[in-house]
């Protein structure tokens, strides 16, 4: 039953399977309703299952997230869209003392299956506020997991298995691949587990969401190029990190790039980094080295070409590592 | 200052009001006095194991004890409270063990319950986050009933005067206003948020601050337990019936200080106490029960011997009181196995039996 | 539906209020209909100009010209106003270059204009955030006059119908009220937030929401340019005078997309928008001219010659933009000298020099 | 005119002169006017400067930064008390979105000279959300400055010097060490500098705030009864991060450990273990190695013993890093 569906077409599938599985399963957020969410991530929820199980919420992220708790604790497992990630920030408190905190708080009695998705990051030409990589935030509280897919196949999968979930997930939807195409409904193995998407011998490309595209494009212009091959891995998981296949890799090519939109600056490559120093210290042929955002606010967007992590910008780090 | 509305005066005189009348028999007068009184001892207690090291800190809920159990014995057990940190009181009227109590404010636990055995949320310490909470599960009993139904079931959320000016708590009046969620705000407006009287927080009475969201909002005495019992009853049953939420604050007093850390002298003067002491929430209805005959000195006595067992059985229960091993910071960060959390969960076990072997 | 303020109606015949009257000139009217057609115009080339790929994105604020010009007018060059994302108008009002607004919307800028030199803030995105700022400017202004003088000047603050839902909003209102401070709050309740009807909202009218946080709202016809202009003076003197906020609601409506990146035809009917075309802003306003002889064919003429050249300006000096040097994302994200980010600028400037050369 | 005072005097003191100094400097937050604060660090000052400059606020985090801005926007200086750690979360949207990118956001036009004063960390035995170790969250986000001080001397200086400045900068204050004496007065050299506080040759020894002491006695004891010889570097600005004299000590002794209260994961450490096996690759005998807390909700205070980094959890990674 293979067929090819857009991101966006994959994440609709996914919430509408799950609402027509679990009764207990509803859809919330800013614009969700009659207008299907400004990316349509939940066109056609509203017309099927109406009022009571796809709502459409006040203006108030906060009270998104605070509602979703209270909801999670009468039994429901509600999945909230933030509808840009840099308005997520009015749900911080919510999220880091109320919903990452509960189960442990309550010596596990209370569980919050609660699913916040979060289309994230840059490259579609917007106004400022609506290209923002939060991960880094979210990574570093306990209680939530994070995962974020970079194409549709595992972007069907993973939202389902992040809504059966038990714990608070945040998933991370790289928004300007929301249209690009990929087959989806064969099970794709592994969830919640990071994957080596391009074998390679040289050096390890480590990159998640938005970014896996660009490092696929890298690795074919420098094999084609220049012969080098670079073996690229998605994470998929950003908290947990799943690094067994990034240390397993990097004992091999000895050599370490790890690339994100985020600033680079306290972002997910600083703990990727200090991992792979830590746990491939003599296998290591160069330092590894982070590809990301400067510490800068996203820059408008007519500059945002320069913020965002490249094809040569990651070529460049390669060949950093490779020490030419 | 705004019209309170009271059923028993601070003298113990039974006051009538054609809206908000109570039919309450002798039995369940006495059941509301012996529960101040319990709550009463139990805070007193709390309060001396604190000062004797055996709790980190105790906020005491002296004076507000009508306004708690007023509120708590008008639930029903379907209905559902979320408490801020100082519902003692709330939590003895939902069966929950006072020990639990002390075991959160000793340190041995961040919670001490199941919340699910009682209807009873976790205190919640962030100011005013625990009302968005309360809406929420509104809203869920709203779905389980089916939406336009009469949920049949209602939620109360506590909150405190200096919390009426977070936004999650207007955020909460947002959300229970438009879509009528079965929910009781109930505001102790203790007059104090720690030193912040409640010129601070607001210029008008507090009970007001519901019109401006659509609901209604209204004012009680605080230290008469049967004036907020009867008023609280008809907010709930207003909400179970499915007409929304409304706002009921409890004038009250904070006699103590805002927690055992705190030194109230610095910013109010005795005099304001001397005032409320004359109102106190248990004198008037011990007036009242004996001016009526409800109950006698005997049964005075009882309470009072029933009072100090119960303190000498918190006492040792506390004192009992083991630390928790140092595994159960990891056990229930997640509910599902998680890979770095099982890493450190060894790496501790090894370090810390390393370490005492 | 609440009652509506109103000095000029649809059709353009001029009604009176004993309260809210307005003394205006031929001259100060002829200017308001002028404002109002250069907003509009300014607002129809930067849509057609995203159109065509110059802008990434624009919220036009085709409908709201009363609103905006009657509150923009209502203001003193010493006061200050801090504006959403939507405020084309307002910023008119203000002097702001609206070519710098296409900047913005262009993507070669997230701010454009110096606040200080316009006494308007920077576009706010983040919903309701700059109400607070607002206070806070307030407040500001109290302690230069000192505190208990009549401030003098006074600050407005807009926002949307579906920002009155944000934690901060409500907030922004409890320290404006505790604290009296100089501060309008003008919400344009234009019926919509992006899909969401104002009853998503509210369940009362929004003006209302003010009571209950003790300072007076009034809804007006934001259509009504007089109406707008003579609630807002009157807000405004009434807090340089020290009486604290108020809360002007303009009852509007958002004729055209939310932004150009929405289709409303998802989630609203045309007959909505037949209804409000009737109230056309500008409309009334050309009637009552040429009727009472405040203005004839000729000036409108100039107007609309006037317009046809700013329409022109405004498409060569977007097209004539150039984008900003890369070395701009480093330059001010602090003030002082910072070490990560100029060995960041470094690297960048040796990069792409490597790059490019 | 040096003099022994408490951490909490010596940043009284510094609040107190501040106001005298300049006009524009105002105190707000939640009971720092007559009870003085809870940890009486504004002890004082509204009896001598009144309701104009010391500001007792609503309840409200995010009305406390939100309108320090618009304060600062009319030119004046607030210094801002968070009462807890824990109770930073509210505000979080204002300080990121607003407060860290208005200037950048103004091309330079407006400053935002906002200092806020956080105590943080844990060990005084609290409820939760009264210990937490949130500065990760905040050096992660550019256009903020962040500082930590260790001792009354550094806090005096540093405080006055963040206050002055006219960036936006969270002063995190140790707040289980306001009762440690120091002497101030004499001018501190390097403020917003990291400063080597020990001297010492086998294992550098990276560390801020509350941690400083304890690394202190750690390096006592490893001196004592092993003869290790520990450099110790209090860091005291974190962001940006003054890594040069770390950087010069690893080349020295091959071995680093970072210590802080916060999470491991993605906590400041990670950047610095990061940076060190980039700088360092080639002098360092063993990997950078990180104390801290688990990925755990700070626990119950009885446990709190285990959860936060101690001389021994400090003198066991010394082992590590050392190949024992
Ligand atoms: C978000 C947040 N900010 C600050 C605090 C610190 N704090 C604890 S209780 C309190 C005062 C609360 O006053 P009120 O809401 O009236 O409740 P009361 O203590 O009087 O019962 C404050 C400021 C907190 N717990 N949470
Ligand atoms: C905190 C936040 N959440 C969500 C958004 C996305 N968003 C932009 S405009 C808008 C609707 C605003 O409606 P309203 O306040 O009525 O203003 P209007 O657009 O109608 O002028 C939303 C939800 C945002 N900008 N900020
Ligand atoms: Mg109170
Ligand atoms: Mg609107």
């Amino acid at each position: 039953m293979a067929e090819s569906v857009t991101l966006a077409a994959a994440l609709n599938r996914a919430l509408r399977d799950c609402l027509a599985d679990d009764d207990s399963v509803l859809v919330m957020g800013e614009d969700v309703g009659r207008l299907g969410g400004v990316f349509r991530v939940t066109d056609g929820l509203h017309a099927d299952y109406g009022d009571a199980r796809v709502i459409d919420t006040p203006l108030s992220e906060s009270g998104i997230i605070g509602t979703a708790i209270g909801l999670a604790m009468r039994g429901y497992r509600p999945v909230c869209e933030i509808q840009f990630d840099g308005f997520v920030f009015p749900a911080f408190d919510q999220i880091t003392t109320q919903l990452a905190k509960y189960h442990a708080r309550s010596d596990g009695a209370i569980r919050l299956p609660v699913t916040i998705r979060i289309p994230y990051g840059g490259g579609i030409g917007a106004v400022e506020h609506h290209s923002e990589s939060p991960e880094a935030y979210f990574a570093h509280t306990a209680g939530l997991r994070l995962v974020t897919c970079s194409q549709a196949r595992d972007g069907y999968q993973m939202l389902r298995e992040a809504i059966a979930c038990d714990d608070p997930v945040i998933f991370f939807e790289p928004k300007r691949r929301y249209w690009d195409k990929a087959e989806i409904g064969a099970v794709a193995e592994g969830l919640f587990q990071s994957r080596v998407v391009r074998a390679g011998t040289d050096v390890t490309v480590i990159c998640y969401g938005p970014t896996v595209r660009t490092c696929l494009e890298a690795a074919g212009l420098a094999d084609e190029e220049d012969g080098i091959s670079l073996e690229v891995i998605d994470l998929r998981t950003l908290s947990p990190l799943d690094l067994g296949p990034v240390f397993e890799s990097v004992g091999r090519t000895g050599r370490a790039v790890v690339v994100h939109e985020a600033p680079v600056f306290l972002g997910l490559g600083a703990e990727i980094a200090a991992r792979i120093s830590q746990e491939c210290f003599f296998s290591l042929e160069a330092p590894a080295i982070r590809v990301g955002a400067p510490h800068a606010p996203y820059p408008p967007s007519r500059l945002e070409h320069h913020y965002l992590p490249d094809v040569d910008r990651i070529l460049d780090a390669v060949d950093t590592v490779r020490g030419i | 200052m705004a019209e309170l509305l009271q059923l028993l005066t601070p003298e113990g005189e039974r006051r009538h009001h054609r809206e908000y009348d109570l039919e309450i028999s002798a039995e369940e007068l006495r059941r509301l006095y012996r529960d101040m009184e319990l709550v009463r001892r139990l805070d007193m207690e709390a309060h001396a194991l604190q000062r004797q090291g055996e709790l980190g800190l105790w906020p005491p809920l002296l004076g507000q004890e009508a306004a708690q159990i007023g509120a708590g014995r008008a639930l029903q057990p379907d209905d559902y409270a979320f408490p801020t940190y100082r519902e003692h009181g709330v939590a003895w009227t939902r069966g929950v063990d006072p020990v639990s109590l002390l075991a959160l404010f000793r340190g041995v636990t961040n919670g001490g319950y199941d919340p699910a055995a009682h209807n009873f949320a976790l205190p919640t310490i962030v100011i005013g986050d625990q009302t968005l909470h309360a809406v929420g599960y509104a809203m869920g009993m709203q779905r389980d009933a089916g939406l336009g139904q009469p949920p049949g079931h209602a939620v109360i959320s506590f909150f405190g005067d200096g919390a009426s000016s977070q936004g999650d708590v207007n955020e909460a009046f947002v959300w229970a206003s438009v879509n009528e969620a079965p929910v009781v705000f109930f505001c102790q407006n203790n007059q104090w948020a720690i030193s912040q009287p409640l010129s601070r927080q607001t210029r008008i009475p507090l009970y007001r601050r519901a019109e401006g969201f659509g609901f209604p909002g209204l004012r009680v005495d605080g230290n008469d337990v049967l004036a907020v019992l009867a008023v609280t009853r008809r907010a709930l049953d207003r909400a179970r019936r499915g007409e929304g939420p409304s706002l009921v604050e409890a004038y009250t007093y904070r006699m103590g200080a805002h927690t055992t850390s705190d030194d109230p002298s610095r910013y109010r003067v005795e005099a304001e106490l001397e005032q409320w002491r004359l109102k106190d929430p248990i004198e008037r209805v011990r007036a009242y029960l004996l001016r009526t005959g409800a109950a006698d000195r005997s049964f005075m006595e009882e309470v009072a011997q029933e009072s100090a067992a119960f303190a000498e059985h918190l006492r040792q229960s506390c004192r009992a009181m083991t630390d928790p091993a140092p595994d159960a910071m990891f056990t229930h960060v997640y509910a599902e196995p998680h890979a770095l959390v099982d890493e450190e969960q060894r790496w501790w076990a090894e370090y810390l039996g390393g370490e005492n072997g």
